[in-house]
């Protein structure tokens, strides 16, 4: 591929005391891709978003981003290029109506500078974006739906508050971790088409996934973690090929068997 | 090795007024400002005991120790009970209640500095040619059980557990079975108990004063946020932290040092150790 | 204005009341002719409580000012740092008050004498820190001279009156030969003094001078005891020791302890025929002995009040002040006369020179008064493990 | 065994549930499928009486909320205004979405903690089972439960209130952020336990195809409403819900 | 049994939403301005009620401790730090204005401002160490700083030592005294609440929400803890110059416990996160502690009863209350 890598990842290893959660992985992404991690509940795919955004300070390794040596740099520092993610454990402001919690990130530098989702480097009145926002991620703007506490929303709002955040910062890389469980499917259909206009938009998609059906759908490239290691990288149906995929992310099952539940 | 002897004696000291205002805490979430006061009370509850009606000493502390723990539940039940959850409320809620107790001993005549307990056992012995009282001794002997046991109690067994649940996620508990409002008022007694325990153990070496609640206090909270809420082991740790520094600046650096020393060495443990020695509540609100 | 729950504040307090009720029952004060009575307005400054600002003082003492329309204030504010904050309060309203318990600090009447004009409504009845730190070195010259004690340790608590003392005596104390050779100094709330009484052990200490108006200073007489020290505790300012109670809440072991109770009458002696006239009487009222530093004082202060507005003939403040600067009466514990400089009684070693001091010792239960020498009672004794 | 009948529930102004009545026999398990705020985890909240005592914390702090409306029977006894404890004593045990494990204990005091209302013995086998269908758990025993991974906590939430002795299981969204594989072992041991321990199980979901191989029986809910409910066969020959609710 | 709810409705307009403020009709703007108008005139003439029992001195302590309380408020409710450390800030700005004014005869209107921003520089840079600390472990520390300080200043012998910094100024005329108070304190209220309704307010309490969140979305939340810190230490300090000169006098026990605890149970009482309660609360606490003076030693229990009785019955706060009251029309209503 001649085309730039926007991140790349090399030889991250994080341990948590004795417990090595990333040993040693590497991968880079390219301008506009999307890409999908998927891999046993514990496998240390969240960890390796924690490390790239700065979240947490991994034990070794680097992390370039557009060429830029980001490795160590604080999470604000990091989000503020342009570098943004979901948590998967959802973390929404609590205490503020949903669309508030949107108007939040128009206030960082970032958005500031780039106008907010779609903005033209110019900022519209802040509340009437953050509906927009909102809006155009599932929730309904006549009802009341954006104005109620986030406190009480059910699940599938927060996830979509989640990615609602990210989109207000205008950025380069979403990293999206699990957005599309606790969605039903009809609420996944209609994610789709968004997360395949942000790729036309030319922003790059990390998904980590394990609704693999809706993940197929959209992800360019699929690469496989487990037990903090990367075991495979491809698209689809390679790594669906992959033995080793197979055992770990399958176990003893048949792949059809599993795949129904996912 | 007088440091160490002293050291020691002073650590355990510490460690016995923290370890009520831990135990609540750490079951129910409850920053017990009425600590204090509910040391200063039990003792002179157990004052009036030996005095006033003349009972013998281990019946006074029994029954000492009976009350308090009523007092305690008493105060949860009418007044802490309704603020649940809201911690600000609770300190102040729980510090005017301590202030009221403390206010109205004082009213009642328990003032001034003649009232004290006689020691459990008379006399001192020396240990080189350091001289200790035996009273000393025991105190260390009986603090250190009662923190094992504590230990036990709040890791191994049922009611234990079940406590310190309700302490991290109250609805969680509910739904488990865990009968959260009495499972409080259990801890709060408990806690109170071990106020009056400590206190029992710590007033025969001085004298019982209305003004110790504070400090009491002071101290109590300190040595529960050095180690890190929540954590026992933490707890005695930085009992043992800050005992054995106040003693090495008496020694070392002069007495009036020994303060400032201990609340520096609070200070600092904290910004190098966000949530104490043995916490982790930073790292748990962190973790994303 | 007093710190009523303390015992400073409360012996004040009583000894107030005391000598109201005894002016009243003889008619009460004569203002120009006409007859009227003292009322006693007390208010609780709380300012010995830890954890309460000064200005909480400061709003009683203006509380009694502007709306129980106080014409005299008496008694305090207790502590010392109180007191010389109230200070501008009161040359702000012009309302005279006699200081009759608690401050020590020499910093009070210092003030006055460097600022008469604006401080002269400031008076105080009793000793203060240097008063007793004379007394003091009398008695170690005594205790030199007859048992031949030559080293003295100092332990004083964290506050500047005390800590103030300490140095003082520390320094006269060398002056005059003593061998010092330490100084401890305590912060308010210790609960453990056994290293500062090792390290007096080990220096060969045979005199420990106490500074300590806190009540764990009863902590420190029992490790002493219990430790079997031999150096004799001498209490400059010792509060626990003065309180009657204080034999029963050792045990025992405040045997030998020595204190200084600032002025005569506050243990019992002959230093006037007042003296025991007002130990019978608060005796009597209160069915406790008078404890503390601030009784007999306090008891004096309406006496030299009475006299002073008596011969004023108004109870204008000007007028006043200049009358209670000419006080001479014979009170308690002496011949009580103000500084017409810096308003502070004149101290005396005699009772007919001035006001005396006590110092009293705890011997078998009793409080024996064992200076000064006009109106003691008993002499010094060592305890056991001290004799050679 | 546990019966709703006309369930109502207000947030305010809102209504979350409307007139709801379910029913489930002993030994079924029981769907409850709806898309996102269908009110599937209000309604699990009610049935464990934990919205109940939301309602009265709410109102001894000030603001009265949430209204409630209705019955709910446990075994033909009223447990309506019983407080929470005491249902999941009766064995009605909630396992809440969003895994509210208690993060600052271990996973092994998670667990015991869990087995508060077991005895000894029970706790133990129950454990052994719960590191049976979950050994992922097994390695973890040690460790701090706040620090596990999203997956992890998950199983976890459901180990704790399987460690409950549960008669009556109530599960709120199980599968959230499990694996596929997980799913499988999951999805299977539901119908195990139903089968070996004679439990009643209710469960939600807004993906339904996962469970629908195993459920009896299953509501479906929507706005807060039930507007369709009967046995699988019945809902899986209902075009519209397949299409909603089976992805199929 | 007939089935019912209680209904609430909001009266009429959008109040409640922010930023919107669309004054349609004089009834409108009359149902807005009309609580801050009682507050503002209410606050006005309490110099002007009758003297009965030193009330003078009560209008100002009130305003004094108003400050601490909004401060704390602020800090607590819209930062999300919860600092026991209102003493701190009180002793900072007092003992700077009290050097200030006795060692440099400064007169007192000009050391306010100075004590406050300087005060709130020093506050601001002892605290930056700790801003990564969280909850109860914050508020300890803030608790812990200004005991080290009174250690450090008895056993140093600093500024004064125990006897305090002696020889300050006083206002000129009471007048001028109660007047500045209650105008800082009005125009702190209003300030501060306009400020956490602004941009930056919304900062704020996604940092007290979430920080981590902040944190994703590329806003430094030490910059914004640190500003916080930086307004409630000034306006701490304020208070603490205001004491100084109120009282004539600067000590140790300006680090007392009480300047700490006092705001927190009026924002307590007053309906924390509204800014005005910790204002209402200091309107019913102090001056119900001056008039229990006349009890002696058992003020300090009655007090302390009322207190818990107040949080006991109204432990959402009395402004939280008044404000649903106001806002809204409740009804029973048949389902
Ligand atoms: N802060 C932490 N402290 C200790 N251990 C951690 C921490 N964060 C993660 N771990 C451990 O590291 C491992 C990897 O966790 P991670 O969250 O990356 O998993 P994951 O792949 O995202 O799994 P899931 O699909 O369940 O979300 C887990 O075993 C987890 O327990
Ligand atoms: N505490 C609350 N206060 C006010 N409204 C609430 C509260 N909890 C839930 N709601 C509202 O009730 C409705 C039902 O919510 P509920 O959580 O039951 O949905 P759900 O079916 O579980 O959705 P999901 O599948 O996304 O979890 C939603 O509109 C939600 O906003
Ligand atoms: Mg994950
Ligand atoms: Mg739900």
């Amino acid at each position: 591929m001649n085309r730039q890598a926007i991140l790349e990842v090399s030889g991250i290893t994080k341990k948590f005391g004795g417990i090595t959660a990333l040993n040693n992985v590497s991968f880079s992404i390219h301008t506009g891709e999307i890409l999908g991690i998927i891999g046993p509940n514990g496998s240390g795919k969240t960890t390796i978003v924690n490390c790239i955004t700065g979240f947490i300070k991994m034990t070794s390794g680097k992390i370039y981003f557009k060429g830029k040596n980001i490795t160590g740099k604080p999470a604000h520092k990091i989000a503020d290029m342009g570098v943004t993610r979901t948590f998967q454990i959802m973390r929404p402001y609590y205490s503020l109506p949903a669309y508030k919690n949107v108007v939040i990130p128009l206030f960082s530098p970032r958005a500031k500078r780039t106008g907010g989702w779609r903005g033209g480097g110019k900022l519209g009145d802040r509340n009437t974006v953050g509906i927009d926002i909102l809006e155009e991620i599932g929730f309904e703007r006549d009802s009341f739906v954006p104005y109620k506490m986030a406190s009480t929303l059910p699940t599938g709002y927060l996830k979509r508050l989640e990615l609602a955040r990210c989109l207000a910062l205008k950025p380069e890389i979403i990293i999206c971790d699990e957005v599309f469980s606790g969605l039903s499917m009809s609420e996944i259909a209609s994610m789709v088409p968004l997360i395949e206009r942000l790729q036309m938009d030319g922003i790059t998609v990390i998904m980590i996934e394990h609704r693999l059906r809706e993940l197929f759908r959209v992800a360019n490239r699929i690469m496989v973690m487990n037990f903090g290691e990367k075991i495979a990288e491809g698209t689809a149906d390679e790594v669906m090929a992959d033995k080793t995929v197979k055992e770990a992310y399958f176990g003893s099952k048949e792949v059809e068997e599993v795949m129904d539940y996912a | 090795m007088d440091i160490l002897i002293y050291g020691t004696i002073n650590s355990v000291v510490l460690a016995l007024y923290a370890l009520g205002f831990a135990l609540v805490y750490g079951i129910s979430r409850l920053p017990n400002f009425a600590h204090g006061a509910l040391y200063v009370l039990s003792g002179f509850i157990t004052w009036s005991l030996l005095n006033i009606l003349g009972l013998p000493y281990l019946p006074a502390i029994i029954l000492t120790m009976i009350i308090t723990a009523v007092i305690g539940a008493l105060i949860y039940q009418f007044v802490l009970i309704r603020i649940r959850g809201m911690e600000i409320s609770e300190i102040i809620a729980s510090y005017a209640i301590g202030l009221a107790i403390i206010e109205s001993l004082r009213y009642f005549g328990f003032r001034g500095m003649t009232y004290t307990l006689p020691a459990f056992v008379e006399g001192s012995i020396d240990i080189g040619d350091i001289p200790v009282d035996y009273h000393r001794l025991i105190i260390v002997g009986i603090g250190l059980v009662v923190v094992l046991l504590l230990w036990l109690f709040t890791h191994y067994t049922k009611i234990g557990l079940a406590l310190r649940g309700m302490a991290q996620d109250e609805r969680a508990a509910l739904m488990l079975g865990i009968d959260s409002d009495m499972m409080a008022i259990v801890a709060m007694a408990f806690g109170s108990m071990l106020a009056a325990l400590a206190a029992i153990l710590l007033l025969p070496l001085g004298n019982i004063v209305v003004e110790s609640g504070y400090n009491v206090l002071i101290l109590a909270i300190a040595v529960c946020i050095v180690g890190g809420l929540g954590s026992w082991v933490g707890s005695i740790f930085a009992a043992f932290l800050i005992g054995f520094a106040q003693i090495l600046t008496a020694v070392y650096l002069g007495s009036h040092y020994q303060m400032v020393v201990a609340l520096l060495a609070i200070i600092i443990t904290l910004i190098v150790k966000p949530s104490g020695l043995f916490g982790q509540q930073k790292e748990l609100e962190e973790r994303v | 204005p007093l710190s009523t729950a303390y015992l400073y504040g409360w012996g004040a307090e009583r000894g107030i009341k005391l000598a109201v009720e005894e002016i009243n029952a003889t008619g009460g004060v004569d203002v120009g002719g006409e007859k009227r009575l003292f009322k006693v307005e007390v208010i609780d400054t709380r300012d010995l409580e830890p954890g309460v600002p000064v200005s909480d003082a400061l709003m009683a003492v203006k509380k009694l000012i502007l709306s129980k329309k106080a014409d005299f204030i008496m008694g305090g504010p207790v502590r010392s740092e109180a007191a010389l904050a109230a200070m501008p309060l009161l040359s702000k309203h012009k309302k005279i008050s006699i200081v009759t318990t608690g401050v020590l600090t020499p910093k009070y009447h210092a003030m006055v004498k460097k600022n008469y004009d604006k401080f002269k409504y400031c008076f105080r009845i009793h000793g203060e820190a240097v008063q007793l730190v004379g007394e003091i070195m009398a008695n170690f010259t005594e205790l030199k001279q007859k048992h031949g004690l030559n080293k003295v340790f100092i332990i004083a608590q964290d506050v500047s009156h005390a800590r103030g003392g300490a140095g003082f005596i520390g320094k006269v104390a060398a002056q005059k030969g003593w061998e010092v050779i330490g100084t401890e100094i305590y912060p308010t709330g210790t609960t453990d003094f056994s290293m500062g009484l090792l390290k007096a052990k080990r220096a060969g200490a045979e005199i420990i001078n106490i500074w300590m108006d806190m009540p764990e200073s009863a902590i420190l007489l029992k490790q002493w005891y219990n430790m079997k020290i031999p150096a004799l505790p001498f209490g400059s300012t010792l509060a626990a020791a003065e309180q009657p109670g204080f034999w029963k809440a050792t045990h025992g072991k405040g045997e030998y302890t020595l204190c200084n109770v600032v002025n005569a009458g506050n243990a019992p002696s002959n230093a006037t025929p007042w003296t025991m006239k007002f130990y019978n009487a608060y005796t009597k009222r209160w069915g406790v002995e008078p404890e503390g530093l601030g009784s007999s004082s306090s008891y004096m202060a309406p006496y030299v009040l009475k006299e002073a507005i008596e011969r004023a003939g108004s109870i204008d403040p000007d007028k006043v002040i200049i009358e209670l600067e000419k006080t001479d009466i014979m009170g308690v514990y002496g011949r009580l006369r103000f500084n017409p400089k810096s308003h502070q009684v004149i101290p005396g070693k005699t009772p007919e020179e001035g006001a005396v001091g006590t110092i009293l010792q705890w011997q078998d239960g009793k409080r024996v008064v064992v200076y000064p020498k006009s109106i003691a009672t008993g002499s010094i004794k060592l305890p056991p493990w001290m004799k050679k | 065994m546990l019966e709703a009948t006309g369930l109502m529930v207000f947030y305010e102004n809102m209504l979350a549930l409307n007139n709801i009545s379910i029913k489930c026999e002993k030994n079924q398990i029981v769907g409850v499928f709806g898309a996102n705020s269908a009110g599937k985890s209000t309604l699990m909240y009610t049935l464990s009486g934990i919205m109940q005592d939301i309602r009265k914390k709410e109102k001894m702090a000030g603001g009265e909320r949430i209204t409630i409306h209705g019955d709910i029977f446990f075994n033909g006894k009223s447990i309506t205004d019983t407080r929470p404890s005491r249902i999941a004593r009766m064995g009605v045990i909630l396992c809440p979405e969003r895994r509210r494990i208690f993060k600052e204990s271990t996973v092994l005091e998670n667990l015991k903690i869990g087995g508060y209302l077991a005895s000894r013995s029970q706790a133990k086998e129950t454990m052994e089972y719960v590191f049976k269908i979950f050994p992922a758990l097994k390695e973890l025993k040690k460790r701090t439960g706040g620090f596990l991974s999203g997956g992890e906590q998950q199983m976890l939430a459901i180990g704790r209130a399987l460690m409950a002795q549960p008669k009556i299981l109530l599960l709120d969204e199980p599968l959230l952020g499990l694996s596929p594989l997980m799913q499988l072992t999951l999805v299977k041991a539901t119908k195990e336990i139903r089968d070996d321990m004679g439990l009643t199980i209710i469960v939600t979901e807004q993906y339904a195809r996962p469970v629908i191989p195993i459920v009896d029986y299953a509501f479906i809910l929507e706005n807060g409403a039930a507007v369709l409910e009967g046995t699988r066969e019945e809902l899986m020959n209902n075009p519209d819900v397949r299409a909603a609710y089976f992805g199929v | 049994m007939e089935k019912r709810r209680k209904e609430r409705i909001d009266r009429g307009i959008m109040v409640r939403s922010d930023s919107i403020y669309a004054l349609m009709s004089w009834r409108e703007l009359a149902y807005l301005a009309a609580p801050r108008m009682l507050l503002i005139i209410g606050m006005l003439l309490l110099p002007l009620v009758p003297e009965s029992w030193n009330w003078q001195g009560t209008v100002t302590l009130v305003c004094v401790y108003a400050m601490l309380a909004i401060s704390f408020d602020f800090l607590a409710h819209y930062i999300g730090l919860v600092s026991l450390g209102g003493a701190f800030f009180v002793g900072v700005g007092g003992y700077l204005a009290g050097i200030l004014n006795t060692t440099y005869g400064i007169p007192p209107l000009y050391t306010i401002p100075v004590a406050a921003l300087g005060g709130g520089v020093i506050c601001t840079l002892l605290l930056l160490p700790c801003l990564a600390l969280r909850g109860v472990y914050f508020a300890i520390v803030t608790l812990m700083y200004p005991l080290l300080l009174v250690r450090l200043i008895e056993a140093l012998d600093i500024l004064g030592g125990t006897d305090g910094l002696l020889g300050i100024d006083g206002f000129s005329n009471p007048w001028v005294e109660q007047y500045l108070v209650i105008i800082m304190v009005l125009l702190f209220l209003f300030g501060i609440r306009r400020m956490v309704n602004m941009d930056i307010g919304l900062v704020f309490r996604g940092v007290k929400d979430n920080d981590q969140a902040v944190r994703a979305s590329g806003i430094n939340i030490f910059y914004y803890k640190g500003l916080a810190i930086f307004i409630a230490s000034s306006l701490g300090c304020l208070a603490g110059a205001c004491i100084i000169y109120i009282f004539m006098w600067a000590g140790i026990s300006l680090f007392v416990l009480d300047y700490s605890i006092l705001p927190i149970a009026a924002t307590v009482i007053g309906g924390a996160g509204t800014l005005v309660g910790p204002v209402l609360g200091c309107l019913i606490l102090i001056p119900i502690s001056e008039l229990l003076r006349d009890f002696g030693t058992l003020r300090i229990v009655f007090y302390s009863l009322i207190l818990v009785g107040f949080i006991v019955f109204k432990s959402e706060g009395i402004m939280v209350w008044a404000q649903r009251k106001y806002h809204q029309i409740e009804r029973w209503t048949k389902i």
